[in-house]
């Protein structure tokens, strides 16, 4: 099979029931189990942000959100995998050669690990190398991953570098998954399936080209997608997301709403005035995320498609499209849980899944308030500090 | 027991074991009830006894004083809170003739009572009382309960519902020893989870005619504060406390992580954010209101039962202020998760424990859209079941 | 000219900075003032929704919204009588004949007025006519209109007639404006000037092929946008009206933000990171509620620009859509208000202006809870009594 | 002048006027400020000086007499309310010289003192006081008033700003009889239409040093509740009951309007919508809240002016009650008003007036982001310009 061959958004409809139907197993497990691995790497889902010169499809960034809410709304803790997996977008920022060693095989290469710099690495070989110590937080889908990053400060004896504005210099390694270790540190209340456990490195030796800069170097890959900025690729990978999760969350209201009476009551709660027009408001709401989503990615894309690059505006108009969709499914969902009642208390009900997984989602530093700051200064065109995160 | 003299001795009680909480929280997750030991010393404390009338020989607390300790526990855990507010059914006594439910504390002094207010059961008269059959959900604390008080339809001998004189079914509620119910292992929920809040079920079970009440219609058979408005009042009075509790807890770990933390990338503490000073000022400011309208609404209660006057809009606004508390918890709960980062998340972080528990707390039927329109109802002066409120 | 070589969206655009202009003027008026009239006509902005049989341009529904949008962003009681003005959809309803007589002249047809029952008219000539006495409130530009409708209860020898359901006997009259009376009421703070006033009439006779029931018959004019039910056309007149005035508060917050600051201190408020983020966030909902409206609008449009009818659940979605941008248009529209702080309040800043005339449009019954709950189970699919203003 | 005896001796003074006040909304509108018949009838019961220090001939009320009283009066007219609480600057006397105050006070009994805090103005120091020049904003109820409070930095004679030690202008509040000054026609606002709130400008206006106060960083001269915490302090319990009064208003009418309007079509009144039910009763306890939080913050105040420990922390949680009062009371007039359909749109209708005035009042800089966030810096113990709250 290659990729081109491949339709992960219908491939991700097809599985949907099935996910739906193992999500309490993933939530226990605390990480998705390896048969259900295997049946996502079959249907391509971890090839939606892969070069294609390392069998990816390199997907426009529609396809990528159709995709993410698809397998999100099934089962919220798999489609965070599944987008968090396709960071192997990154993987465009290392020469081909050196990326192809970290190939997995014909069902696409999955990527786990964070940028944020919590290592520390040592200049070695007369800076042909870095000896790389450090322990990274929430590195979701860590226990299935076969390429792990992990961000680090470069230093020279022991002392920090610094770039020319006085910023700590920064660096991204990328490992094999057998260097890391995995640390079981992921018990939670929301996205507890994602299996985003701590990892740590002692003293491995990263060759240099085996580092990367994303968040300040160009890409060495010229596809598309890898010409948009690395918050940009987090924010296409994330869009689907919440409309995946609140869309669940309103079809469970409504499903439960046309045969649950609240105690002491005549009517099912469907005919309850005030739940019939919130749900019908909140799919409004949702629908109208969702193309606005969907209208600025577009816009992107056919910047990059044409071989341009999108404007710092069309970045954080798109950066503004997740997060209003995010804040817009956080409503959905509450709403949605709050209307059940005590019908959605029970832990293997899906409605109070979403309201956990959901809020647990929209906790990602991406979405943090300095990182609505940046976007919103980006917009209206003031000065941005440079940062990690930068639109 | 400890001796009741001062008028804070039951917060004072309340301390050292909601300090000791801190390290069972865990704990008390995984049992998905609370545990022996803390039962025990919650008894031990006098705490299950809050509402036990004075008259039957309890401390029968101010209203006040029941909203701190509740307060107080729920802020240390949510959990634990809940199981201390739901059980104290002892003051349901007040419903039954003072020499019966002095005979029920001669066999069990200082008991804890749960109840489910559901009428999901049904009775069938006999000569001296009623065989009880049914199926109860969501009864908090029925692992460790004494007696349990279980709503029922009264109905006759081949099971159907006897009407009342406005066609409504016939409710009473009845004290049960637990040993004679079934507990049905069903409290697996998202939030709340070391309440027990389990299914229980009724079998053939004979209740004596001295142990069924009708507190919907009757008065109490013991006045003052806590009993004389009605007993959905008294029920809001033991549940006000539970979202100052957790709001706060909410609030403090908010505050604390603000100073503590910083954003990222810098030195700067979170507390230096224009947003988190906006945020938190505004939430503190939203708790601290739905503070003082609880001590002012429970106030009018207590000075309307001083005049025999706890009329249903007096006691609907008491309602109401404790829905607006569970409302502005939830909202206080959430502004500080959000602003707390993913750190937030780990199951032993407090503020994703407050936000499980206080949507679930809120699920209570209580705090529901039926509920609040009935006390819009008599708000606007409307008819309405007012033996709801 | 004729109507199809008419631009009226590009009209509206070309006029908007004259519009926000006189806005002050306009509203001191209490309504159009007649050389704005002249205008209006001329750029065609009062053929949108006129059949073509009557000079008109039946425009698809996103011209329409496009067209209210550019209006109601320069000046919102324009937009707005504007939008009243194209409720000369209505005549679609009547004998093509006989809606000629009404037909103003080449620069189309304005129409005011108000299906309310709330005249009585008394069966005549043996049914031919109705003698017609009542009085409606809110007819939006009764001023400078050339036909009023004016809806009524049928009696026969004073007693109103029943249909089998047993619900009133309704119709709606069309008239020549000038033989309605105007009563001058419209002194509001909102919508101020579109001479919304009462009109009335008294015995007037009103032959029977001048009434029609829009809300229970089909048009009698085959063209697509009449196939829409009234409270469709309703709420396509609409939809471009909460996203023109809310997006106008948005430009004035952007632009007095960007020097505009508060007492004490020492950035201007755009450097105020909740007010940058806010302005960011709302401008992300506002362009998310007006590609729902599209959006949902196009799917409508499909159906009867192919000749076939939008199934129920497709008209709630395009209400639901419609109310979606009047929520949206109302929380912006007083975020910005807020955001502005005291530089809002003068009488003659348009940031207050586009708080109240907003609010005041979302007054509307349209939008009322009744028509909401309507909405919410038309799209359910639960039952739904029969109503004027049925979905 | 009445005899000020009974505690709420302000609140029946006010009554009357209040329920005449139906009658003048449009007057008061037209005219763009208090007419001058309304401004001698609040003169002539006393109203003018609720915060005139007892110790200068006043009647000093309670502040929560203070808080009742405007409430009243906002209630019947928002305009009118928010002249009389901004009206009330003869509480500002407290902080000049006792016998300079008595002074004032020979000269014009029972004065209206306006003011403005924003330091628009420049003082140059002469041999005994400062020549004053500048153009103050919004001074709301200048037409009417006696005195007016002006704020001015403190400038060298070529006019350039003087600075104190830590960098900052220093300012200073100077008394300028009102005919001193000139009043700019430029009150044309959407809201608060009545208040009379134009410009006034001074040009080289003499004002002896006596007259000129350091509010800011010097307390009062005289005790008690209202004087005893900060000047802000002082200007948030005038302030507190005019979005009470607001709010109650607001929800009259949706309360009568739901009672008397019927549902389109229908027989049935608005009432019986589960959603106006709902909606209602969440407004009327959110603003219950609005108050008790209010009495309690108040309270809070005066038992710490007390002790002489009126600190940052509680004044600023004044300030975030009145905050928190505002913020309620445009939600509630935002319900009712979208509660009540297209007949609120009149100008007639006391709804639409609420909400312009609402919006209006709450666009004062006392409720601006940057005011709420000084107050998240208070709670959360980080540096802050404690002058200001």
């Amino acid at each position: 099979m290659t990729a081109v061959a491949l339709d992960p958004v219908g491939a991700a409809r097809a599985l949907a029931a099935d996910l739906a139907a193992g999500a309490l197993e993933v939530e226990r497990a605390r990480r998705l189990p390896p048969a259900l691995v295997t049946r996502l790497r079959a249907a391509g889902l971890f090839t939606l942000g892969l070069p294609r010169s390392l069998g990816g499809l390199e997907s426009p960034a529609g396809q990528i959100i159709d995709a993410v809410e698809a397998v999100a709304r099934a089962d919220a803790s798999v489609g965070w995998a599944v987008l968090i997996g396709n960071t192997s977008a990154f993987l465009a920022w290392l020469d081909p050669a050196v990326a192809k060693t970290f190939t997995a095989g014909p069902t696409g290469t999955v990527l786990a690990g964070s940028m944020a710099p919590s290592a520390r690495g040592e200049v070695v070989d007369g800076g042909a190398a870095y000896r790389v110590t450090g322990r990274w937080a929430f590195a979701s889908g860590c226990t299935h991953a076969d390429v792990v990053m992990g961000g680090f400060v470069v230093t020279e004896d022991g002392v920090p570098g610094r770039t020319a504005h006085g910023a700590p210099l920064l660096r991204v390694a990328f490992l094999r998954a057998d260097q890391v270790e995995v640390h079981d540190t992921w018990r939670v209340a929301g996205l507890a399936g994602t299996g985003s456990h701590d990892i740590s490195v002692a003293d491995v030796v990263v060759p240099a080209e085996h580092t990367a800069v994303p968040f300040a170097e160009r890409s060495v890959e010229p596809g598309a997608l890898y010409r948009l900025t690395p918050y940009t690729v987090l924010m296409v990978l994330f869009a689907g997301f919440p409309l995946g999760v609140a869309g669940r969350a309103l079809d469970e209201l409504e499903s439960l709403a046309g045969t649950k009476r609240r105690v002491g009551s005549g009517r099912p709660l469907i005919e309850d005035p005030g739940v019939a027009t919130a749900v019908v408001a909140d799919r409004a709401a949702l629908d109208a995320a969702g193309l606005l989503v969907r209208d600025r990615a577009e816009r992107v894309w056919a910047r990059v498609a044409a071989g341009g690059e999108p404007t710092p505006a069309e970045r954080a108009d798109l950066a503004s499209a997740t997060l209003h969709a995010f804040d817009v499914g956080r409503e959905v969902v509450s709403r949605c849980f709050t209307a059940a009642g005590a019908s959605a208390l029970a832990e293997d009900a899906p409605l109070q899944r979403c309201l956990r997984d959901l809020h647990a989602a929209g906790q990602h530093i991406a979405f943090s308030a300095d990182s609505r700051i940046r976007v919103a200064r980006t917009r209206l065109g003031l000065v941005v500090p440079p940062a990690m995160f930068a639109v | 027991m400890p001796v009741h003299t001062a008028p804070d001795w039951a917060l004072e009680a309340a301390k050292p074991i909601a300090a000791d909480l801190a390290d069972r929280v865990a704990d008390i997750e995984a049992a998905r009830t609370l545990p022996t030991d803390l039962v025990e010393r919650f008894r031990a404390a006098g705490l299950f006894s809050l509402a036990l009338p004075r008259s039957l020989g309890g401390p029968e607390c101010a209203p006040l004083a029941v909203l701190d300790t509740v307060a107080e526990v729920s802020r240390a855990d949510a959990s634990a809170g809940w199981s201390l507010l739901i059980g104290q059914g002892s003051g349901f006594l007040a419903w039954l003739d003072p020499a019966v439910a002095g005979r029920l504390l001669a066999g069990t002094p200082n008991p804890v009572i749960a109840s489910s207010m559901a009428p999901a059961g049904r009775g069938v008269p006999t000569d001296n009382g009623f065989v009880l059959d049914g199926r109860w959900p969501y009864v908090s604390g029925c692992l460790h309960s004494d007696w349990v008080l279980l709503a029922f339809a009264v109905a006759d001998p081949s099971g159907e519902p006897v009407s009342g004189p406005g066609g409504a079914p016939v409710v009473r509620m009845a004290f049960v020893p637990s040993g004679e119910l079934a507990v049905l292992d069903t409290w697996r929920a998202a939030g709340l989870r070391g309440t027990g809040s389990h299914d229980v079920a009724a079998r053939e079970v004979r209740v004596p005619a001295e142990l069924v009440i009708d507190p919907l219609f009757e008065r109490a058979k013991v006045g003052g504060p806590l009993y004389g408005a009605s007993m959905f009042s008294f029920l809001m009075m033991m549940m006000a406390g539970f979202p100052l509790g957790v709001g706060r807890r909410a609030l403090d770990e908010f505050a604390a992580t603000a100073r503590r933390k910083t954003k990222p990338g810098t030195d700067v503490p979170l507390a230096e954010d224009e947003g988190v000073q906006h945020d938190l000022v505004l939430a503190e400011t939203s708790l601290r209101a739905a503070r003082a309208l609880l001590v002012a609404a429970i106030g009018d209660v207590v000075e309307a039962v001083g005049r025999d006057a706890a009329d249903p809009p007096v006691r609907a606004r008491l309602a109401a202020a404790v829905v607006h508390a569970m409302t502005t918890a939830r909202e206080v709960v959430q502004t500080a998760f959000h602003a707390c980062g993913a750190s937030a998340l780990y199951s032993s972080h407090p503020l994703q424990r407050c936000f499980r528990d206080i949507h679930a707390a809120a699920a209570h039927v209580a705090f529901s859209q039926d509920s609040v329109r009935r006390l819009g109802r008599i708000e606007l002066g409307l008819p309405a079941p007012t033996f709801l409120v």
